[in-house]
């Protein structure tokens, strides 16, 4: 595995600890950007903590992703405030733009992840979205869009997919 | 057990199973509990879980590791190194009880003696175990007065397995570790029944309830009670037997339930002796590898085709219960003797099991007060010498049957056949978790043979890796008697230069590797330790 | 300017940073530089980032101070900053159209600020800043020349109940884990604010993480605890990186750490445990479960935490805003803290104001203020001049309030008298315009996506429950459903395992008490606020369309069609409602019924 | 002790017992579904609620210390219908193909849906549905019967020390399965499957293997390890079709992969069913017992008379009951003449 030395890392910040399981989910993810099945396994047998226990948390936290995620992290807010204010149409509205199909969060050419969250906490700018770290707050569909767009214009792979989009 | 039964006077398990949800300590060595007695090991957990707290002592990183405060990863062999330095530290730090020391044992000189050189450093040195590690386990053994040790062929599998036996009972002796409540020595027993084959007599050297065969007042005893000329000449051990048979003096052997051809070592060795028999009479429930050897087979019938008695691992006699009727003409092993017996002119008549068990009692007192009416619905522990006895937990609340026990001075030997240039592993044999000794009944077992069926060799990844060995890949495994062809497991359980191979798999015999040396008391042979080497097969058809 | 001191107070908390804080900072330290005019007031001019004071919407909100002389201005960009630099830095003249006005004043008058009283002044990532401000006086008052039970006589005096849901008196809880004998006691701070559509946590830990810290050591001295964690969110990352500073400034300064203080006995250190986004670990025994590294699935109290908690010791667990309390209220007085609010809800709350509200943010009111003046005075009423139709309290634990019932005290009892809770303060604004069906649906969604699926109730009940009320918002509901759903929802309050199955059902029942008219609006096919997209459908007004084609391009399901520059039509048999074309259409062509 | 009122029998109980258990003590029936005796509390099924004097809401029994003085009502129309909604709920999301259940007349749930008489059911809506099967060769996991209710969980956990299993994902989609969904690869103990109170965990080879009630049940001792668990053969037809182990026995019901599963070796169609006797020419030939008794005999005779009794030794067997050995050894020693008997007890 060539993670490996990232995850005797990792273990190694963890012998011995009680309740280590959450952290060591979160850091796996940050050095990985997912949570690998084989990685996990070895760190649980490395800890001799059961896999059963990663799996049962990694599962019940929204926060962890077993698959690779997207280039770009699209996160949108659907707490209340967001909500009343059309956080519901304006997510469809980033899923048409990106081309997902139904219960897809990632595009097929790794370039967008659009996640859901539950509240960023920034409800008197609502509708948030995040892009990459960065908070867009009184988010319109106009505004993702252009966003959208400008983040494929810096790859140049996506140059095709722009143009058919423009008319 | 016997080794046991020398020093205290008797080789069973001085607690019962329920006393372990008590310990304060729990002290396994050599004993994989948590595959071999998995349920023990389950209260061993409980008691875990109660705050209890567990020392390991094994070669391999056997599953109960998982659970251990200290783990003692010896060298084979070492164990007496291990348990002496033990002893020293417990002597050094002053945790030893005086009290108990000055009432019920003797001899503590000999032992202080024998002990002085096996400071931690030695003992480190021989074993392979950190020096604190040792040190470790010696205070929280010595330093607990609820404390209980585990042991089974770990211990007794080796050239010096009395040895090993001695040097736990040592321990013991000098903490006072034994005879209390939820504090003792316990040798787990690895099939259902070995402990009721003994009390039962089926040793060359005592009758039933280990009266010995040398003093002529039991000899007279029994004579009496089976109406018979008996012989007062202590009889041979199975493994000397074997040794006989291949030397042409023993010419006759009537095995019953047994499948020595798989389970003894050196199979090489045991197929000529068998095959050098005028006559094998084999009786069993299947065509065993030693069967098909015989002259005579005979079908019998299982456990769960007859009535009867076991006395399990904690001196537990337990009711064995007729479910089904047995396959064909297969007959129950009593009545089979039975007529066998008719035939050479001495009759025996048992109008069913009980009466059996009840001529026992009447020649044991340890099991007088016991009748299957008793133990319907649960067994009870010998000894219970009358109908109103509720039977003995744990043994030696009133002390050793002997008095005073004596503290035996230990010396360190090593195993008979040591790793060498040309055979550079050490090889240790056992059981895993699926199967049963030989297989007999296990590999039968369709699911046990999906999820277990192949035999294995562990390896360390160390290894494995210098000599570019896959996992999964098949090796052959060599030793100065044999070689068996089978599957490498590569696992963290055994350390860099150890192998283990389970002994249930016929196609892939650890048996065929392992050395018939002996111990020179109990006549046990070293199944734990041989050399042997390892080498890449090209295809498997070389293995057939 | 020579001779004048300077200061500029830029908001930087996340909605700050999200409108643009950080770069109108830069722009600030750029101009002043190459304006001259730093060095030219010698060092006098100070600039500071500071954390929420509460009316996000306005950001980016730049103070700027001449000696002491405060102008604010608001929706400040980067663009904007050379012209105040040369204007009122230079020349000593406010931009007037840049400053905020009535409603931003409005927005404050009626507030009193405990909590976020240094929120929005100092400079959150500088623990002299707090202290300068009187912060770790009472820290040092109390491990000094207190006994532990006279700081927990202060509190309780105070009245101060915790704020994170439940309202259990604060000083009882330390009272009660400072009698148990025990080798180990721990204070947990939970920041786990999981509501949606609440922020004050996040906020105050953004603005000023050193008064959370003081009221955790002022409890671990209190209760004898030696261990402290705060649960975050990881969804928070600028108030976790605030944190971590100002642990570590805390640390260097002997507030934590071994010996504070020099007091040789006195250990205490806290941790930060983050997240991993479920909603459910609000929940004490979650929370610990969640800390102690596994799934955060409530357990059954009785034991409760302050008697079994973090690894089986006792532990107090208090919400970010009681904790932030505590300094003031050891600086000013119990009588002081308690001379705010009602007989039994003292002091102030922090309440998270949303919605369709025009001054939406952060605000801190005395308890018992009436929810008329939060909405019209403090929020400066309905955007859009639309009709106010409820307001929506506690999150997904809490309930609807009607707007006939806006003269409502805001103080535990009384809301839980109608049918809804304080909660950790979510206040969200509903008007004419927003579907109360949906609103209970959305809730009742989200507690049922954050059950933990421990017991039968919440883990079945609450999906039975998403079920009807999906049905109802077809248009496919009976009169039956309507029943079922208080039934069923009563039961599951009645028998679940925790807080959060004991009142999901709230939203519903609230809803379905006071806007039951609406619900049978429903049964009957409509949905009066035009929100439930199975019941909607969707036309061209002919003599608006241009013919653009926007509408054409973006609908997903292509039923729009027409040519060019002339009135298109949608095949309402291929619709799929999803609103596509009614959002992007720019002349409002696009009806929605 | 702790003196307690429940349902106004009045009882006395040791600290830290639970009100569940104080009821059990008083005989006082409280439906439960998650519980174990052996095992921690969870409180996740609802049923065992009671009220209590004092506390506003229902609390579960399983989980609640009794305290000193404690007033207990099990049972009340408000409680019984909330039980009622419970066992509606879970029976909304579950399979209710009892006809084919393999458990079906050993199940709790069903026992509890015909008690309160579930039939309709007010809350039909979606159900799990799982499609991948386990294939592991021991145990059956058929997880749409599963109700959560943790018990294999703790089991694995708290008795094996395994975790091998463990819940994963949450509310409506929890789960109980192996890491990652993978095929179940652990100990193969059974716990999980002994204390699972539905159908969800079955015994793979106990599959069409007979109705509860025409099967025979049969207390015994387990023929394997030392260890000597009692256990229970379920036969039918001259069949043992599955293991068991009480709870009530020494061993608490708790068993190992062989002990529970490996069964199957008594009615094996390689077991011996006549004598054999070996040809010159090498093979066996089956014989009566007349014929190879008569033979075994001559041929021991013969020996014993030219070489002496010591010629002959033999080997009884650890696994054969102590009558048989006692037999055996007595036959060496009487009949034969020697003490030439031993068994395995070193192997």
């Amino acid at each position: 595995m060539q993670d490996l030395k990232t995850l005797e890392k990792i273990a190694a910040g963890h012998i011995g600890e009680k309740g280590g399981v959450i952290a060591i989910l979160q850091e796996v993810q940050d050095a990985l950007g997912y949570i690998p099945e084989e990685a996990v396994n070895w760190i649980a047998d490395r800890l001799w903590i059961p896999r059963s226990a990663f799996f049962g948390v990694a599962t019940f936290y929204a926060q962890f992703y077993f698959t690779p995620r997207g280039k770009n992290i699209i996160t949108a807010c659907c707490g209340t405030a967001c909500h009343v204010k059309g956080s519901e149409r304006l997510i469809n509205g980033i899923a048409r733009e990106l081309n997902l199909a139904g219960g897809q969060d990632t595009t097929p050419d790794m370039e967008f992840t659009l996640e859901k969250v539950n509240c960023v906490g920034a409800c008197s700018i609502a509708p948030v979205v995040i892009i990459n770290k960065k908070v867009h707050g009184k988010a319109g569909a106009d505004k993702i869009r252009k966003e959208l767009k400008a983040l494929r214009k810096t790859d140049k792979n996506a140059a095709a997919v722009e143009e058919t989009d423009e008319e | 057990m016997a080794s046991l039964a020398t020093i205290f006077g008797s080789g069973a398990m001085t607690n019962s199973i329920k006393e372990i949800e008590g310990m304060e300590v729990i002290f396994t060595i050599g004993s994989n509990t948590k595959e071999t007695h998995p349920v023990i090991a389950n209260r061993m957990l409980k008691a875990i879980r109660k705050g209890a707290r567990l020392i390991v002592a094994d070669p391999r990183k056997v599953p109960l590791v998982k659970f251990a405060e200290i783990f003692l990863r010896l060298r084979p062999g070492t164990d007496v190194a291990l348990l002496n330095g033990i002893a020293h530290v417990i002597l050094k730090e002053g945790l030893q009880n005086d009290e108990f020391i000055t009432e019920r044992t003797e001899r503590l000189e000999g032992l202080k003696k024998s002990i002085e050189a096996f400071t931690p450093e030695a003992a480190s040195k021989i074993t392979g175990v950190p020096k604190e590690d040792i040190i470790k386990a010696a205070l929280l053994y010595g330093g607990s007065r609820r404390a209980g040790i585990f042991y089974t062929m770990g211990i007794t599998q080796h050239t010096h397995g009395t040895d090993n036996v001695n040097a736990i009972a040592n321990l013991a002796l000098l903490t006072g570790n034994i005879g209390r409540e939820s504090t003792g020595i316990n040798p787990l027993r690895g099939q259902n029944n070995v402990q009721g084959a003994c009390d039962a007599g089926c040793l060359p050297n005592v009758y039933p309830g280990y009266q010995r065969v040398d003093m002529p007042m039991v000899k007279n005893r029994f004579q009496e009670a089976w109406k018979a000329t008996l012989s007062d000449k202590e009889g041979l051990k199975s493994t000397e037997m074997i040794k006989s048979a291949a030397e042409g003096k023993l010419k006759a052997l009537y095995i019953m339930g047994e499948n020595p051809l798989i389970t003894d070592p050196n199979i090489g060795h045991t197929t000529k002796a068998l095959e050098n028999l005028d006559f094998l009479l084999v009786q069993d429930i299947f065509l065993t590898e030693t069967a098909a050897l015989a002259d005579v087979v005979l079908p019998a019938t299982c456990f769960a085709e007859k009535n009867g008695t076991f006395i399990n691992t904690e001196r537990k006699v337990q009711l064995v219960r007729k479910a089904v009727e047995p396959p064909g003409e297969a007959r129950e092993d009593m009545r089979i003797i039975s007529e066998l017996s008719v035939r050479l002119g001495y009759p025996m008549n048992y109008s069913s099991s009980e009466a059996a068990f009840e001529e026992l009692g009447n020649l044991w007192p340890a099991l007088a007060g016991i009748s299957y009416s008793r133990i319907r619905s649960e067994g009870i522990h010998w000894p219970c010498p009358t109908k109103d006895h509720p039977g003995t937990d744990y043994l030696y609340k009133a002390g050793f049957p002997r008095g005073r026990v004596s503290f035996s001075a230990v010396e360190y030997i090593p195993p008979a056949e040591l790793a060498d240039d040309e055979y550079p592993f050490v090889l240790t044999t056992g059981r895993n978790l699926f199967q049963y000794h030989s297989g007999s009944m296990t590999r039968r077992v369709a699911p046990i043979e999906a999820h277990a069926g192949e035999p294995y060799v562990e390896i360390s990844a160390e290894d494995a890796s210098r000599l570019g060995i896959r996992d999964g890949l098949m090796i052959r495994v060599k030793s100065r008697r044999g070689q068996i062809g089978l599957k490498a497991l590569i696992t963290g359980r055994v350390s860099e230069g150890l192998l283990f191979i389970p002994m249930h798999y016929k196609e892939a015999a650890a048996n065929v590797l392992t050395s018939d040396a002996l111990d020179p008391y109990a006549k046990t042979p070293e199944f734990k330790v041989c050399a042997v080497k390892i080498e890449k097969i090209n295809s498997y058809e070389e293995v057939l | 300017m020579k001779n004048k001191e300077i200061g500029i107070k830029i908001c930087m908390g996340t909605g700050g940073i999200a409108a643009g804080g950080t770069q109108v900072m830069e722009a600030f330290t750029e101009h002043l530089r190459s304006s001259g005019i730093e060095a030219s007031v010698e060092k006098r001019c100070s600039m500071h980032r500071v954390g929420c004071r509460g009316l996000c919407a306005k950001d980016v909100l730049v103070d700027i101070l001449i000696d002491g002389d405060k102008t604010t201005y608001q929706y400040i960009t980067s663009e904007m900053v050379p012209r105040i630099v040369k204007e009122h830095l230079i020349e000593g003249a406010p931009i007037e159209e840049w400053t905020v006005g009535e409603d931003y004043h409005n927005f404050h008058r009626k507030q009193v600020k405990v909590v976020l009283s240094d929120c929005g002044n100092i400079d959150p990532e500088d623990i002299n800043a707090y202290i300068a401000v009187g912060g770790y006086e009472a820290t040092k008052a109390a491990v000094k020349s207190m006994t532990p039970e006279e700081v927990i006589d202060i509190i309780k005096k105070s009245g101060l109940r915790g704020r994170g849901g439940a309202g259990f008196p604060t000083g009882l809880k330390w009272e009660i884990c400072n009698k148990i004998q025990s080798d180990h006691k721990y204070i947990i701070c939970n920041a786990d604010e999981g509501d949606p559509g609440a922020f004050m946590d996040r906020s105050v830990i953004e603005g000023n993480p050193h008064a959370v810290i003081e009221g955790m050591i002022i409890g671990a001295y209190s209760i004898g605890a030696a261990g402290g964690y705060v649960y975050i969110r990881a969804e928070y990352p600028l108030a976790v990186e605030r944190l971590k500073i100002a642990l570590r400034q805390a640390r260097e300064n002997n507030f934590l750490g071994n010996k504070i203080l020099g007091r040789g006995f006195l250990n205490f250190d806290i941790k930060i445990k983050l997240g991993a986004g479920a909603f459910v670990c609000g929940e004490e025994t979650a929370l610990i479960a969640s800390i102690e590294g596994r799934r955060g699935m409530p357990r059954a109290k009785p034991p409760f935490p302050v008697y079994s908690g973090l690894w089986g010791k006792p532990t107090v667990i208090n919400n970010v805003e009681t904790l932030a309390n505590i300094p003031y209220i050891m600086r000013k007085g119990a009588g002081w803290f308690s001379s705010y609010g009602t007989e039994k809800s003292k002091g102030t709350k922090v309440f998270a104001l949303t919605g369709k509200v025009k001054n939406s943010g952060l605000i801190e009111v005395p308890m018992g203020i009436p929810l008329r003046e939060i909405i019209y005075d403090i929020g400066g009423g309905i955007e859009g001049e639309k009709a106010l139709k409820a307001v929506q309290t506690g999150g997904p634990s809490g309930g609807c309030i009607p707007a006939d019932m806006i003269d409502i005290k805001m103080d535990y009892e009384s809301l839980a008298q109608a049918g809804s809770i304080v909660g950790s303060g979510g206040m969200i604004v509903l008007d004419e315009d927003d579907c109360m069906v949906n609103v209970a649906k959305y809730f009742l969604q989200f507690t049922q996506a954050e059950s933990c699926g421990k017991c039968v109730p919440c883990r079945i009940g609450t999906k039975r429950l998403l079920e009807i009320l999906d049905k109802i918002t077809k248009g496919q509901g009976t009169e039956d459903d309507l029943k079922l759903l208080e039934k069923l929802g009563s039961d599951i309050k009645s028998a679940s395992l925790c807080g959060l199955g004991q009142t999901a059902p709230n939203p519903i029942l609230s809803t379905l008490k006071y806007f039951r008219q609406e619900y049978e609006a429903h049964l009957e096919g409509r949905c009066p606020a035009k929100v439930c997209r199975d019941l909607l459908t969707y036309s061209v007004i002919e003599k608006f369309c241009t013919g653009c084609g926007a509408c054409k391009r973006v609908c997903p399901a292509g039923a729009v069609t027409g040519e060019k520059k002339k009135p298109h039509t949608i095949d309402s048999s291929l619709c799929i409602k999803c609103g596509a074309c009614f959002d992007v259409c720019k002349f409002k062509a696009v009806a929605k019924e | 002790m702790i003196k307690v009122l429940i349902d106004g029998k009045a009882g006395a109980v040791k600290e830290g017992a639970t009100v569940l258990e104080a009821a059990r003590m008083l005989n006082i029936p409280i439906p439960t579904l998650c519980h174990h005796p052996k095992l921690s509390p969870f409180g996740g099924c609802r049923l065992c609620i009671v009220e209590i004097k004092g506390i506003p809401r229902p609390v579960t029994s399983c989980t609640t210390p009794v305290t000193e003085g404690m007033e207990v009502t099990t049972s009340t129309p408000a409680l019984e219908d909330l039980r009622k909604t419970v066992l509606e709920l879970i029976l909304s999301d579950h399979p209710n193909d009892c006809m084919l259940c393999e458990r079906a007349g050993d199940c709790t749930l069903q026992e509890l849906a015909y008690f309160y008489d579930v039939k309709e059911n007010r809350f039909a809506g979606e159900r799990r549905i799982y499609e991948k099967k386990d294939g592991n060769p021991f145990i059956e996991r058929d997880m749409e019967k599963c109700i959560l209710c943790g018990r294999c969980v703790n089991a694995c956990e708290e008795i094996q020390g395994v975790s091998a299993i463990d819940f994963a994902y949450r509310g409506f989609k929890s789960k109980i399965c192996p890491p990652y969904e993978h095929d179940l690869n652990c100990e193969f103990c059974g716990q999980c499957v002994a204390v699972c109170p539905t159908g969800a965990l079955t015994g793979k080879g106990w599959s069409h293997k007979g109705r509860q009630k025409d099967i025979k049940e049969v207390d015994t001792t387990c023929p394997y390890c030392g260890t000597g668990c009692g256990i229970t053969l379920h036969v039918k037809r001259n069949e043992v079709v599955r293991v068991t182990s009480k709870e009530s026995g020494w061993n608490e019901g708790w068993l190992c992969a062989k002990g529970r599963f490996g069964y199957s070796f008594i009615g094996s169609p390689e077991r011996l069913r006549t004598p054999l006797i070996k040809e010159a020419a090498g093979g066996f030939r089956e014989a009566s017992w007349d014929e190879a008794l008569e033979y075994a005999a001559k041929r021991l005779k013969e020996i014993k008379e030219k070489h002496g009794p010591d010629s002959i030794g033999g080997l009884s067997s650890a696994r054969c009951t102590n009558e048989d050995n006692y037999l055996f050894q007595k036959f060496m020693r009487a009949a034969i003449g020697t003490n030439n008997v031993d068994h395995c007890a070193r192997l």
